[in-house]
């Protein structure tokens, strides 16, 4: 689960971490406000939506005035901001966080996130603050400095410290800036091993002229298995941010991904649903989705599946691929037949229906007007084929 | 000989008498698995499909011998089921549950003693059909007998596979599901080691799918030398970036975990990639004959 | 650190034991209020002091009545209690708990404590709950059960379960005892590894006859050297507890117990002190103290040690054994010169000195008027001799 | 050869620049000892005895090639500065603080990594006199290269033995201080098994004090087989129980960890226990001669 960089900041903040003093609005008069409230300094009018890049595309502005204020709150407020990381369709803004501007010396880059080869939360840092890490990775990768934490110790002092003296921490003139960057360091490990995030990122860290050591932007994402044992991280859900077709199917105990191709994919398994995407192409079409409709898929969740599918105006032709082992067939075909009654299926549909009670599904298809193929293969092309 | 489950099993059902643990451990008895007790704290003393229930783990291990685990207990609890089977001296934990938080099981690698094996967690399990000991969730009556191996972190997919190959004539020594989650307790390259010396075993099939780095780590054994042929599969070519693909493990994080690099790294260590899974059995036939 | 029954249950409570409802006073009209406050029940009114055997020594009464539960109070505030662990002078109280009487349907003993061979936490339980666990251990061994715990990961889910059911708590017929047993469990070991304590144990952990499980009595000791983190248990601390010269020595930094003999002894070292107590009780005296001067010990250390000493009115003669090392001879020469100036010695001393700046302490020594030896043996010899 | 410190020991002290690390280490490198570098957060570039002083011990491993740190931090900061010096690959690590919480040494201990040996903490340390390597605080001038290893708990005390090794003319091979704490990390029995096969040392002198039970265990051990003699010293037989002496670990708690239990323990093992420290040199020679 993503949240708000306001939101990160708080947690941040929470955790022992410093962050420039800055106040989340909904409106254009709240965002006066905050500005009068901070002591009407130079701020960042920074737009808030789960996606990077906000800079470039025009979601974060500098503001010295009221009217500063509030022209640059309202030009965010209610954009539909583009970003690399948004797609083309972009995110209306509807929040605007107002912050402090602060006088950096110095960027630097901190992350802790979960290292699956050695499978151990991971630290990473870097005196390049700013640039994305991966840009960094590529180009400069001994550039990242890496501290493997156990996650029963969580950070010890010394993993902090070596990696504050690593970065260099200790050659500001300010002598704060080491004690104050071991803590921020400190602040993010504990952050993600207590909230069980799956990655915490401050880019950049920011060495500010007088000495101090803020999280001037801030990035949490969390562990979705472990929502249920943090009602406090769940309550920072924003809905409107997920696609809404992916949150239907979330709370239906589907997974789903949305993608841009017209064949729509209903499969169970989330390998064999990736593989039959693969397969999709592989014959020349482009998938619509992804879509696992789970290991004990009774015929509710199958006419829900089919129904977030035929939602998707692209979808042109739409595959059904189950291989039933817990999974019934015949319970899916109740599910498909259903379905059609309710929906009025109108695009072609090609079912491959193979595994535990694969003739009464079969039969219960064929009554109701299904084709029903065995092989993958040739159901796979023939699901491209009707497109034609 | 068989590698992890067989006829020397004495499986232990953790959450036997619950919805999935009962489906399943009569679907493993009727396929001929060894489950001598179930654990289900609270209902000790009890039996469920003729077996005794227990409190704990280490009663079953001390009362019935039991030296395997499957673990068929709800997330939040699962890690917890882990330790328990680890600390009562079972040596290798077999760990349905979908789930988990990464960060328990990470606490679990952590403290788990030395000459513990756990398979999972989010996994079909493990099956050797000539010994007939099925610990797991996967349909018993696609596999057969055979020659393959069988390592995979999909559950529907190895199916797909499995069925391929007994279709062909080729069967299985045994399949492994690693499971789909991001910290596998066993990962190809441990699956792959357990193949190395196993007799009956002629070729081995990895299916990979997008996300992490353990299929490279795989390679890279391969290409170090492995005494059979391998043959692979990578799900998900058409996945796109950032985007969790159902499995908590199968996202293509910070532009890493690509099937092109799986495949990539794959090809560079000798190991053919199928297109499509039914291409697999062709690809060993053309290396083990037959 | 040692504290106080009442303070010992506040902690359990903290940690989410349950305990019997009850408030410390420290008079009779509280006593009485607090009676009234917990609703007029039947009460136990128990001693607050740091020693076990209470009830033997009349320190724990039961009162129904307001007339009870005055005479009860009034009988135990202020009286000097006597019991095994006390010694023989006594303990003067006050304070009492005046706590709700509880039905018990049966006695468990619980404890977490330090297993010094395995290196770890340990949590022990026994069905034979009231009695010393001493006496259960030496007459049936099997009676204890033990779990050792992970000091990182602290008491695992399944590691209370298992002890609550190798302990039968799933048996009673209230079937809330098994799941209020493994959170009283869960707590012993919490506040164990959260407060580091040395010990901290509940004996009757009692199941009620309505389904309670509560801390009927409840000990915790801490580590000494961890306390520095802990202001809060720090602040727990009653002086009037410790043996005043121990409590003297301790601010002092110095190591001292007061022991019945009549040598006392100065010496560097806790090891070399306890060798030279056995060495005095060799030669036919006894030691009437552990004094440890400690490894960097100065003349004004050294002159406080030989104060505290010769404030103990058995003492009969002195026996200085000094190895220096860190230490220097001269400087411990000067502290025992300045001691014989300010206090006026009366009692024989005995001096054995060796090591570092050895020439120098003995000239010091010797210009003073004390004879120096330099053998271990012959000097105590010598310094059980002079009593005779 | 000799044992744990000698010829091939480099030494990074953890806190040269303190006021306590400062004096040993100028006593240290006057007796001979190997220091290679210090460590003291905040004042790496700087020089202290003319040895270079780090950041970090990471880098005193990396740019002077220590192995083997002794730690002169303070007691809150102790423990992490053992953890830092075995993440940084120092083997041998001889911790001198005093009052580090229990807790804290086990962590350092469930942390350990495979291979790092902690000695302490709250010991004098470790010296070889025939290699002229003292890695601690103990006076230097009191030992002289000879036959015998000296295992102790106490400080002191063990300067007393030693001395009286010293005057007899057995002199000692490596005078091992294992100290005071519950939680030592090298116990009795770990210190004898290094004895085992150094050829130097002819006889083994443990001094052992009341509580817990390593004089036990390594009577167990003894008397499963050693080949070489052992005597014995046990401080505090006219000890009270429930009362710390001194040592945090010097405690007669529960009625166990007596010097008489212990004591009749290294009897029944075939251990002489002398009843005075200056008897101890007698019962080594009645047994190696010379």
């Amino acid at each position: 689960m993503k949240i708000h960089e306001y939101q990160a900041k708080a947690l941040l903040k929470e955790f022992g971490a410093a962050v420039p003093r800055g106040r989340a609005v909904d409106s254009v008069e709240e965002a006066v406000e905050a500005w009068r409230e901070l002591g009407r300094p130079r701020v960042a009018v920074k737009a808030q939506i789960h996606a990077g890049g906000r800079g470039k595309g025009g979601g974060i502005k500098l503001a010295e005035t009221e009217e500063d204020v509030r022209s640059a709150a309202d030009s965010i407020l209610g954009m539909t901001l583009v970003t690399h990381q948004t797609g083309p369709e972009g995110r209306l803004v509807k929040k605007v966080l107002i912050e402090e501007a602060v006088a950096i010396e110095k960027e630097f880059y901190a992350a802790v996130t979960l290292d699956r080869a050695r499978g151990c939360p991971i630290l990473m840092a870097s005196r390049e603050g700013g640039m994305e890490i991966e840009e960094v990775a590529a180009r400069n990768p001994e550039a990242i400095l890496k501290v493997a934490l156990h996650p029963l110790a969580g950070i010890r002092p010394f993993e902090a410290r070596s990696l504050a003296f690593a970065l260099g921490l200790h050659r500001f003139k300010k002598a704060e800036v080491l004690k104050e960057g071991i803590r921020t360091l400190t602040a993010l490990a504990r952050l993600f091993l207590e909230k069980d995030a799956s990655l915490v990122e401050v880019n950049p860290l920011a060495v500010l002229e007088d000495g101090r050591v803020v999280a001037a932007d801030g990035k949490v994402n969390f562990d979705d298995s472990a929502l249920f044992r943090h009602p406090e991280i769940e309550a920072l859900r924003d809905e409107a941010e997920e696609e809404p077709a992916e949150r239907e199917a979330r709370s239906a105990g589907l997974s789903y991904v949305k993608l841009d191709g017209t064949i729509g994919c209903m499969v169970n398994g989330a390998g064999l649903a990736m593989a039959t995407m693969d397969i999709v192409k592989h014959f020349g079409a482009e998938p619509a989705n992804f879509l696992d409709v789970g290991g004990s898929a009774k015929r509710k969740r199958v006419a829900k599946a089919l129904e977030i599918i035929l939602a998707d105006p692209n979808v042109k032709g739409i595959f059904i691929n189950i291989f039933g082992g817990i999974v019934r067939c015949d319970e899916v075909a109740h599910g498909i037949v259903a379905a059609k009654k309710e929906l009025g299926i109108e695009v072609p549909v090609t079912i491959r229906l193979t595994g535990t009670n694969e003739e009464e599904g079969r039969r219960i298809l064929e009554e109701a007007g299904f084709a029903v193929g065995k092989s993958l293969n040739e159901a796979a092309e023939k699901a491209v084929a009707v497109l034609k | 000989m068989s590698i992890l489950v067989g006829k020397e099993t004495r499986l232990v059902v953790q959450g036997m008498t619950g919805r999935e643990g009962g489906f399943h451990a009569e679907r493993m008895i009727e396929y001929g698995t060894n489950v001598v007790a179930g654990v289900t704290p609270g209902k000790g003393g009890t039996t469920h499909l003729d077996r005794p229930i227990f409190d704990t783990v280490e009663e079953a291990v001390r009362e019935e011998g039991a030296n395997t685990s499957v673990i068929y207990v709800p997330a939040a609890f699962a890690a917890d089921a882990v330790m328990e089977a680890a600390a009562a001296g079972i040596s290798l934990v077999i760990c349905i549950t979908e789930g988990i938080p990464a960060l328990d099981m990470m606490k679990v690698h952590a403290l788990l003693p030395a000459g513990v094996r756990v398979i999972g967690p989010n996994c079909p399990g493990v099956i050797t059909p000539r010994e007939k000991a099925k610990v797991g969730i996967m349909p018993g009556h696609i596999h057969a007998p055979g020659r393959v191996g069988v390592i995979s972190r999909s559950g529907t997919l190895t199916y797909e596979v499995v069925w391929a190959l007994t279709e062909s004539g080729l069967g299985q020594t045994t399949a492994v599901g690693i499971g789909g989650d991001p910290l596998p307790g066993t990962r190809f390259v441990d699956a792959l080691e357990l193949f190395r010396n196993d007799e009956e075993t002629e070729a081995v099939v990895m299916i990979g799918e997008i996300g992490g780095t353990d299929e490279e780590a795989a390679a890279e054994l391969v290409a170090g030398g492995y005494p059979k042929p391998v043959v692979g599969f990578i799900a998900g070519r058409t996945a796109p970036p950032g985007k969790r693909m159902g499995h908590a493990g199968a996202i293509i994080a910070g532009g890493k975990g690509t099937a092109a690099e799986k495949i990539e790294a794959l090809n560079k260590a000798g190991i053919p990639v199928a297109d499509l899974p039914g291409e697999i059995p062709r690809l060993i036939r053309d290396r083990i004959g037959g």
